[in-house]
């Protein structure tokens, strides 16, 4: 089960990586980000994973004491959380971009944007 | 140090006897040119007629301080190099100033008067003169290689740089000269001489007709006499070394003028027999012909 | 007393959040609390780096949260930390002062995102946690792609978003990596997953390694920085370069210490591709930006080598990744904070500099500290790290760095010289807040290189008397050049008094040399007015340089003398008009010999060390030069070789000599002598040093001593014959000195007494008169305003005494008795006669005469012939110009009447190391084996015969009419003007039918089609960067996978 | 198409690296040590509930505050970015419609209101200072959708975000005099587990994380809307 | 007087940057007349200079005419006269007898004066054939000169249209016996009428382009 997820997840990674490096137009490289982003976070969520086991939250269904038999590894947890805000930082970050760049140079075709080389 | 003071009068005499005897043999050697071309020549006096003509000579110019003293510098290392050798192997009284340096001294001395003369002929802004001066230098550039290789070949030969010592080995009959014990170093060597002599086929840089007798193209006068003079002193000394490296030196006055003679001789028979070379024939002449000889004479010794 | 570590990112990001409270409209204020946050910042890391400095301190770590680690995040504070996290601030302050116009006028949020930026660059160095590190990269990552906007430059923006691109592949690689690592470790502790170690999740590590690599931007994946550094804001590109750089390779420092030592290699292989492929694409750029972000890339290549090293490099791993880091980082932002003045954005626009000397310092301070020359610390630990590397016999390695560093000094000082001898339409301004920046790298620069001195355990060469009286010149600057003149004469003088008993002979000469000998030179620098900025401290550094290698006993003080003399003199020669080719060429040929020395003391002290008394626990890497004797086979005909090579190309020996002419001809009056007189001994007593302590060696069977006499002979002949078809009088100069090089090498090689005595006789006698002689064409180039021959003519009576000391200097040259010359000939000849090998002594038989040919050309078409009009009214050289000539006849002929006062002392010194044929000194004969002289008597001979028969001409000839020098026969003609009579052009064109086939430039067409290559390697290297951010992306995917093969490969 | 080839033969490689990750990764049985730690201690040494947020807010606290800092990065260069593309105001826009407006009066309060409870309630239960900020910000955008020439003031915005921020900053460095390090929460008293008073500082944080958040979004959708087509 | 550009006096720019002015005749020759040269103060040493001199006649080889075909002959086995102390230099410096070969049309008039005036005192000058006597055959051409000797001092005139080299022998003993009597003295003669000499030359050269006196 686990393994499936988390083939799902290097999948979209695959997929956004795919599609970043074959799609001239800036939106849809960024939108590949965004998936292969999601392929990274749901790959996270996934190692952390422990069969038959809730979430680490301490309440009447999980008390204190043996919360170490009953919850799963809470880290991951934690980590995707920073994963996602900052991708969704850098992703307005970059469509930002995006929005100058196309007011520049009227195009989002990154193959344009050559001014700079050698 | 002591200083036999005795050593300047033997010098003038020296000197007097190959002014001489310089004079004459040339002279001599002219008429025999003169028979190959069945002619009688000149006089055989007719140098000392044209030395004194020259110093009689009323007026002369100048063209400036080294023009004044090119022939000077000239006639001094012609003199010099004469006293800076011992003439008569064996002669207290004719080995001169030869204490002074070896056979190295004797060697470098050459170029004394060659850079005093080419100063000289530079000074008088003649183009001709440095035509000539540079045609002289390049062409003997490359005829020195094969003397100096012979020279460090006869060098190594008697392990000694003493002209006297090297004389001293060859003594006691002919079959000891290095003509006979290092003929290889000889050829080179005697093809070196052709080069220095002046002489056709290595004489384009005086070319009379082309660039009127190039370096003393602007002398006259009693200039000219000290040339003339040099003239007498200068190839007799030249001949002297090679001589004394090759032929056994000479033990007595009478035994030094015929080999002079004979070396002479030789040079002024090549020239009678052969056409001009231009600077870079000679050159390759040279390079083609004496330097791989003397190379092997070092080589074989 | 200390403040939290933690303050610094508290201050940075409460400073950057507090800006947001103010109104849009006071920028003054935000810009205020923002220095003072990077101040206080500053003051913080500065003061932890004093204390660890001061102390000695261990390491410090951090808790957060109050839960110690794994289990929170912690921070450490240690040296490196310190230094770095100084580093960092200061960057980060001064790139603020540097922006300042440009910050205020974007307003509070632009100041946020740099205060953000350099926060997390500390934050970066502080971290332990490897997640912690991720969020770091990512601040850097989006305030980079804030501050790359701040640029005026339009392209930035698409340089940012190319950056944004491959960051995010990065965070994608490093997010995976991490999360696995955490997986099978169970803790996100780097310290923690460095104590379990890397093996039970090695593909992941390799994610998280090629990821934070990849921040280092290694060659390939490295286009979007390139784009950055050429379009961003030089003070954010130096903030980048400098700060971000320093703390990118921190972090992966931290990150390979998971790894272990097997992924050390990776480290270093990358560095090593970036290293060398950076330099090479730096070579055929002409944006100074984009130049500076190739150097920028090859240097972090060069740390990650270093970094790559580590388990070598032991105790001196921070001493040389430290110093190399710092190097980069101060020169680094100094240089990108300096383009901020160069309105264009060609190299050749630097020359604009020009008009702030103070800035041209700055500039020269930072290319010696990115080319690692002395007394910066990228030199002391460039030896270090060459000397460890050869330690463990990693050759090829060293040699790849020694290659990458040569080029890159190549392109700097190229770019140098540009900046010195173009010309540039801009003018600068200078205002106080952009100027402090660079300024304070400046201190920093020069306070980092004598940090690194006391650190290194060696003499600290700031603290050398010889050195810091060069620089001291730097501080006179303001005044006249009479007075700093004076002060070097004085100087030199008192340098030569105080010492002089401390050598032995022959080095005492070698001392009298470069310290009188440059005293009498320096006479003839009176003739220079004004300030003369610049010539001074080069001058004395050369000097100096030359001094101190006299001094040198062991290898380190050698070598930094070495390079020392070598800048020193660059400087110098790149002074002349026309010489910017020539001075670069000379540079990058010293140091391409500079570094061959490096290689082989360094091959040297590996061995060296083994043949010590035990004791020596780790590997000293400097020894006694004195013990090179020590060394064995297989070692020690390399380092012969290597150290041969290296002296050799000092001294010029043919196929290492095209740097000379131009040098030497192009440069200033003064400087020629100087740079050929003077400073070509320093390759002979470097040759010198080498044959007394290591005597001859073999390799393969060929006598390398046995090569070197072949060297010798072919350059002194080739010199020669490419001396004779110079037109232009310095170049013969030059192409000559190339020659008397040879002889001297050659009798360097003979390996016997007489040819050792006749070395040091053509040194003394070389320096005598082609000092003599470049004087006197330089005083004759300079009143007639030109160097070529045939233009000048019949100076003889105009300048009389130049004319007597090139007279002199020509017959002493020439080896024609009774001067000094025929002291060196006859010695020859009596060398000769002991050596084993005979050939060579054609050439050198054949080069005499041809030495002849040139020096007669340069009297004659210089003095003699016929007077131009335009020269008419010349006057004789400047006094100060003359007057050392004429202290130099009078040598020459005290020399050569007293050649024994010298030459008696070094004979006996000589006979130590070569016994056998000593000469006899007894009265005034001197005698060898062979043949004998005596210099008084051919003198007095030779003055009695010339002056008697001056005498009788005089009396025969005493009423001569002086006459003009149209009054010539001219075949019953009359000359048509000076020019068309005066024979000078082509002077020996039959030479160039008969021997022309020899002086074909082989060599230079040979070292041409070498740089040609580079330059052709370098352009195609920048192919690949053809500006799409896509194809980077490609490039970046490709380094992973190349990276990943060949590790799997490993 | 050779650019898609390589970029196929690229990936098949990382395919092969993630493949060989996925086929080697085992899920764990028990929990590591670093979990073991947080499910043993948390509730003891923090008194938070929620095991996550005790980690996020104050285990790896420097982490969130990275977070936090990121966020603030984005909108201050979004602000910066866009800040040229500012338009004039004045141009009219056609009206919404008449449910869009009025739905937007009723949910607005709502969505805040829950937006607040989220983050409130970050320590107890799922939750936290982001989704609450983010809940927060979604309020903004309804409005923007409802009235796409509506003006926020910026300046108080950005007032709430530094405010927050600096408040942020300052705890944590309460922390390193009042308590065991930089972000403890432990400088208020840590309360009873489970009730809304409790795990110190860590309800007061995510407070402010939530406001710093939903300031931070809404800031980055008022510049949005304000920036003419380009 | 003169219209040669390379002769006019020219304003040139040292490279210092002086300007100042070039008069080629003044600065490039030497302005100075020639003297009278008095022989040996002791009569017995001049005898015994005339002796040599007569001794060693140095010919200059310029043919100015078409005489000098009747020079080469002398070279040669046939007449050989170096025999008799005679040779050929190549340059006026040294030679000290002048053979004017012939017709000297005004052009080749001035090459020999020049050539005449860089030999060096004394010297001695033959007019060979009738043209150096009265014009000859060129009596009335507008370009030849007809009598020699009021250009040069002409010590000895051999007659004929064309003399035989066996004339020629006899010329030159006849030179020689002049020499020893010590009358060939025109060089001092032409510089005691220096002024005469120049009047007669000038008069036939319209485009003087050198000093009075070559040196």
């Amino acid at each position: 089960m686990v393994h499936v997820v988390m083939a799902t997840g290097f999948l979209l990674i695959l997929i956004g990586f795919y599609g970043a490096l074959t799609h001239r137009n800036l939106l849809r490289m960024i939108v590949a980000f965004t998936v292969a982003d999601t392929g990274v976070n749901v790959v996270i969520v996934s190692v952390g994973h422990m069969r038959g086991r809730s979430a680490p939250i301490l309440d009447r269904a999980v008390a204190a004491a043996d919360a170490v038999q009953r919850i799963i590894d809470p880290v991951p947890q934690a980590l995707v959380l920073t994963a996602i805000v900052i991708g969704v930082g850098v992703t307005a970050l970059m469509l930002a971009y995006a929005w100058r760049i196309y007011r520049q140079h009227r195009t989002l075709d990154i193959a344009r944007l050559t001014a700079l080389k050698g | 140090m002591d200083f036999d003071w005795m050593k300047i009068p033997y010098a003038f005499l020296t000197v007097f006897i190959v002014v001489n005897y310089g004079f004459l043999m040339g002279a001599l050697i002219q008429k025999i040119g003169a028979r190959a071309g069945r002619r009688h020549g000149i006089p055989i006096w007719q140098y000392y007629l044209d030395v004194i003509k020259n110093y009689g000579l009323r007026t002369s110019i100048t063209h400036g301080v080294m023009f004044y003293l090119g022939p000077v510098f000239r006639l001094s290392g012609g003199v010099g190099l004469l006293l800076f050798m011992p003439v008569i192997y064996g002669s207290y009284m004719f080995s001169n100033f030869s204490f002074a340096g070896d056979l190295i001294l004797a060697l470098y001395f050459v170029f004394f008067g060659t850079l005093g003369m080419a100063l000289g002929a530079g000074e008088s802004g003649h183009p001709h003169a440095a035509i000539g001066v540079t045609r002289g230098l390049q062409q003997v550039s490359m005829a020195e290689l094969p003397f100096a290789m012979a020279v460090f070949s006869v060098a190594l030969q008697y392990q000694t740089l003493s002209i006297t010592e090297i004389v001293a080995a060859q003594q006691g009959g002919m079959m000891n000269w290095t003509l006979f014990t290092n003929p290889i170093a000889v050829a080179a060597a005697m093809l070196a001489f052709l080069g220095s002599m002046m002489r056709p086929p290595f004489d384009v840089f005086i070319a009379p007709q082309e660039i009127p007798i190039g370096p003393p193209t602007e002398y006259h006068s009693s200039y000219l006499a000290l040339m003339q003079t040099n003239r007498a002193i200068f190839p007799v000394a030249k001949i002297v070394i090679y001589m004394n490296l090759f032929f056994g030196g000479a033990g007595s006055w009478p035994e030094l003028f015929v080999k002079v003679f004979f070396l002479y001789l030789f040079s002024a028979f090549v020239g009678v027999c052969f056409p001009r070379f231009r600077v870079e024939q000679s050159i390759r002449f040279f390079l083609v012909w004496a330097v791989p000889l003397g190379v092997l004479s070092i080589m074989v010794v | 007393m200390v403040i939290n570590a933690l303050h610094i990112l508290a201050t940075g990001l409460g400073a950057a959040f507090l800006t947001g409270l103010l109104d849009e409209k006071r920028n003054g204020l935000a810009f205020m609390i923002t220095l003072g946050a990077l101040a206080f910042m500053s003051a913080v890391s500065a003061g932890w780096l004093v204390l660890f400095a001061a102390t000695g301190a261990h390491p410090m770590d951090i808790q957060t949260a109050g839960t110690p680690p794994p289990f929170a995040i912690a921070l450490r504070m240690g040296l490196a930390e310190a230094a770095l996290l100084t580093l960092i601030n200061l960057a980060g302050l001064f790139a603020a002062m540097h922006m300042g116009e440009t910050l205020l006028a974007r307003g509070r949020r632009a100041m946020a995102v740099l205060l953000v930026m350099v926060m997390a660059l500390c934050g970066l160095v502080l971290t332990r946690d490897l997640f912690n590190l991720f969020v770091f990269f990512e601040l850097i990552v989006i305030a980079t792609g804030g501050l790359v906007l701040l640029s005026d430059d339009e392209r930035a923006v698409s340089a940012g978003f190319k950056y944004l691109i491959v960051s995010q592949f990065i965070s994608v690689l490093l997010l995976v990596g991490i999360v696995f690592g955490y997986h099978a470790t169970g803790t996100l502790n780097i310290d923690g997953m460095a104590e379990q170690g890397s093996g039970a999740f090695a593909l992941a590590f390799f994610l998280i390694l090629i990821a934070v690599a990849a921040e280092l931007k290694p060659f390939p994946a490295n286009g979007w920085a390139l784009d950055i550094y050429e379009s961003a804001h030089p003070g954010f590109a130096a903030l980048f370069s400098a700060a971000a750089a320093s703390a990118a390779l921190f972090a992966f420092d931290k990150v390979l210490a998971i790894g272990g030592a097997e992924w050390l290699p990776v480290a270093t292989g990358i560095g090593i591709v970036s290293f060398v492929a950076g330099n090479l694409l730096a070579l055929p750029q002409t944006n100074d930006r984009r130049l500076l972000g190739y150097s920028s890339i090859a240097q972090s290549g060069l740390i990650l080598v270093a970094i790559g090293q580590q388990d070598i490099l032991g105790e001196h791993y921070l001493f040389i990744a430290g110093g190399l880091l710092l190097s980069h980082a101060v020169a680094k932002a100094g240089l990108y904070w300096l383009s901020g003045f160069v309105a264009g954005r060609e190299l050749t626009d630097w020359a604009a500099l020009r008009q702030r000397p103070l800035l041209v310092l700055a500039f020269v301070t930072g290319i010696a500290m990115l080319s690692g020359l002395p007394p910066f610390p990228g030199f002391y630990a460039k030896w270090e790290l060459v000397h460890l590397l050869a330690n463990e016999g990693r050759l090829a390695l060293l040699g790849w760095i020694l290659f990458g560093a040569l080029v890159e000094a190549g392109y700097l000082f190229r770019w140098f010289g540009y900046a010195i001898k173009r010309e540039s339409a801009h003018t600068i301004d200078c205002p106080p807040d952009r100027v402090i920046p660079v300024i304070a790298a400046l201190l920093a620069g020069w306070a980092l290189g004598f940090a690194w001195g006391e650190l290194s355990g060696r003499s600290n060469l700031l603290l050398v008397l010889p050195l810091l009286f060069a620089l001291a010149f730097l501080l006179l600057e303001w005044a006249p050049a009479w007075l700093k003149n004076t002060l070097a004469i004085g100087g030199l003088s008192l340098y030569f008094l105080q010492t002089w008993q401390d050598y032995d002979p022959l080095r005492l000469i070698f001392l009298v040399i470069f310290t009188l000998g440059g005293a009498i030179i320096f006479l003839a620098s009176f003739h220079a007015h004004g300030r003369r900025i610049g010539f001074y401290p080069s001058a004395m550094t050369m000097f100096a340089g030359m001094v101190l290698l006299l001094q040198a006993t062991d290898s380190f003080g050698f070598f930094a003398a070495w390079e020392l003399l070598t800048i020193g003199s660059y400087f110098l020669i790149l002074r002349g008009k026309e010489s910017e080719p020539h001075a670069l060429s000379y540079i990058v040929f010293s140091l391409g010999g500079a570094f061959l020395i490096l290689a082989g003391f360094a091959i040297a002290a590996a061995s060296v060390v083994t043949l010590a008394p035990s004791g020596a626990v780790s590997p000293a890497p400097t020894f006694e030069i004195a013990s090179l004797a020590t060394l064995a086979q297989p070692v020690a005909p390399w380092v012969f070789l290597l150290l041969a090579i290296g002296f050799m190309t000092k001294t010029a020996a043919i196929g290492l000599h095209i740097w000379l002419p131009g040098a030497h001809a192009e440069a200033e009056t003064d400087v020629s002598p100087m740079v050929s007189g003077v400073l070509l001994k320093a390759g002979l007593y470097g040759l010198f040093v080498l044959l007394m302590s290591m005597g001859r060696q073999s390799l393969y069977g060929v006598d390398l001593v046995n090569l070197m006499l072949w060297i010798g002979a072919i350059t002194a002949l080739l010199g020669n014959l490419m001396a004779i078809f110079q037109e232009d009088a310095k170049r013969l100069l030059a192409y000559s000195s190339i020659g008397q090089m040879g002889y001297a090498l050659f009798g360097l090689a003979l390996m016997n007494h007489l040819g050792w005595l006749m070395a040091l006789m053509f040194v003394i006698n070389h320096y005598v008169y082609k000092s003599m002689l470049f004087l006197s064409v330089g005083g004759v180039a300079k009143r007639t305003g030109t160097r070529a021959m045939y233009q000048m003519g019949g100076l003889i009576t105009l300048m009389p005494l130049s004319f007597i000391a090139t007279l002199v200097g020509i017959i002493a040259m020439s080896g024609v008795p009774p001067l000094s010359g025929f002291g060196g000939r006859w010695i020859f000849y009596n060398a000769i006669m002991d050596a084993d090998t005979r050939l060579p002594m054609v050439l050198i038989f054949l080069s005499g005469p041809i030495a002849f040919l040139y020096l007669f050309r340069l009297i004659h078409t210089i003095f003699l012939g016929q007077l131009k009009d335009e020269h008419r009214r010349l006057k004789e050289a400047p006094l100060s110009i003359v007057l050392p000539q004429m202290i130099y006849v009078a040598i020459l002929i005290g020399v050569a009447i007293f050649p024994g006062l010298i030459l008696r002392r070094v004979d006996a010194y000589i006979s130590q190391f070569l016994p056998d044929g000593a000469l006899n000194w007894e009265g005034l004969t001197i005698t060898s084996q062979y043949g004998w002289w005596n210099p008084v008597a051919i003198m007095i001979v030779v003055a009695c015969i010339f002056l008697l028969i001056f005498g009788w001409l005089l009396f025969v000839n005493r009423k001569a009419q002086k006459v003009k020098q149209f009054n010539i026969v001219f075949s019953a003609e009359r000359p048509y003007r000076p020019e068309t009579t005066h024979f000078a052009w082509n002077f020996f064109a039959p030479y160039k039918k008969a021997m022309g086939f020899l002086v074909q430039p082989f060599v230079t067409r040979f070292w041409g089609a070498i740089t040609d290559l580079l330059h052709t390697a370098g352009d195609l290297g920048r192919r690949l960067y053809n500006g799409n951010g896509q194809i980077y992306a490609f490039h970046f995917l490709i380094f992973v996978v190349v990276v990943f093969v060949s590790q799997l490969g490993m | 198409m050779v650019k898609r080839l390589v970029a196929l033969a690229l990936l098949a490689v990382f395919g092969l690296v993630f493949a060989t990750l996925l086929t080697g990764y085992a899920p764990d049985a028990e929990l590591n040590q670093t979990a073991r730690y947080y499910a043993e201690r948390t509730a003891a040494d923090l008194g938070a509930a929620n095991i996550v947020t005790a980690i996020i807010v104050t285990y790896r606290g420097l982490d969130t505050l990275g977070e936090v800092t990121v966020l603030f990065l984005a909108a201050a260069i979004v602000g910066l970015v866009l800040a040229e593309g500012a338009h004039d105001r004045s141009r009219m826009r056609p009206p919404v419609g008449e449910l869009l407006t009025t739905g937007t009066r009723f949910l607005v309060p709502m969505i805040l209101l829950l937006g607040a409870y989220v983050f409130v309630n970050g320590h107890l239960t799922p939750g936290g200072g982001f989704q609450g900020g983010a809940i927060i910000a979604s309020a903004v955008l309804l409005m923007l959708l409802a009235d796409p020439l509506r003006h926020f003031s910026h300046r108080l915005i950005s007032a709430i975000e530094s405010l927050a921020g600096i408040l942020y900053v300052a705890i944590g460095i309460a922390g390193l005099f009042l308590a065991g390090g930089f972000l403890d929460n432990r400088i208020l008293p840590l309360g009873n587990l489970g009730e809304l008073a409790s795990a110190g500082a860590i309800p007061l944080i995510y407070s402010l994380i939530g406001l710093k958040v939903g300031a931070e979004f809404s800031s980055m959708l008022a510049s949005l809307s304000e920036t003419e087509e380009p | 007087m003169t219209t040669k550009p390379e002769l006019m006096k020219r304003m040139v720019k040292g490279p210092d940057g002086l300007e100042f002015e070039v008069d080629p005749l003044r600065d490039y020759y030497c302005e100075a007349p020639p003297t009278v040269m008095p022989g040996a103060y002791i009569q017995i040493v001049e005898d015994f200079f005339n002796w040599a001199r007569s001794k060693s006649l140095w010919i200059l080889g310029f043919g100015t005419g078409c005489g000098a075909i009747e020079m080469r002959p002398l070279m040669t086995p046939r007449f050989d006269a170096y025999r008799f102390g005679v040779a050929w230099r190549p340059t006026p410096r040294q030679a000290n007898l002048f053979i004017i070969s012939g017709y000297l049309s005004t052009k080749t008039l001035k090459r020999a004066i020049r050539a005449y005036e860089q030999m060096q005192n004394p010297k001695y000058v033959i007019g060979l054939g009738s043209c150096t006597i009265n014009g000859g055959m060129y009596w009335d051409s507008y370009n030849t000169i007809k009598k020699l000797d009021e250009y040069l001092p002409v010590d000895l005139y051999i007659a004929g249209c064309m003399p035989r080299p066996e004339a020629l022998l006899a010329g030159f003993e006849e030179m020689k016996k002049i020499i020893r009597t010590g009358k060939a003295e025109g060089a001092n003669q032409y510089a005691e009428n220096f002024a005469w000499y120049k009047a007669n030359q000038k008069r036939v050269i319209h485009d003087w382009d050198m000093p009075d006196y070559n040196w």
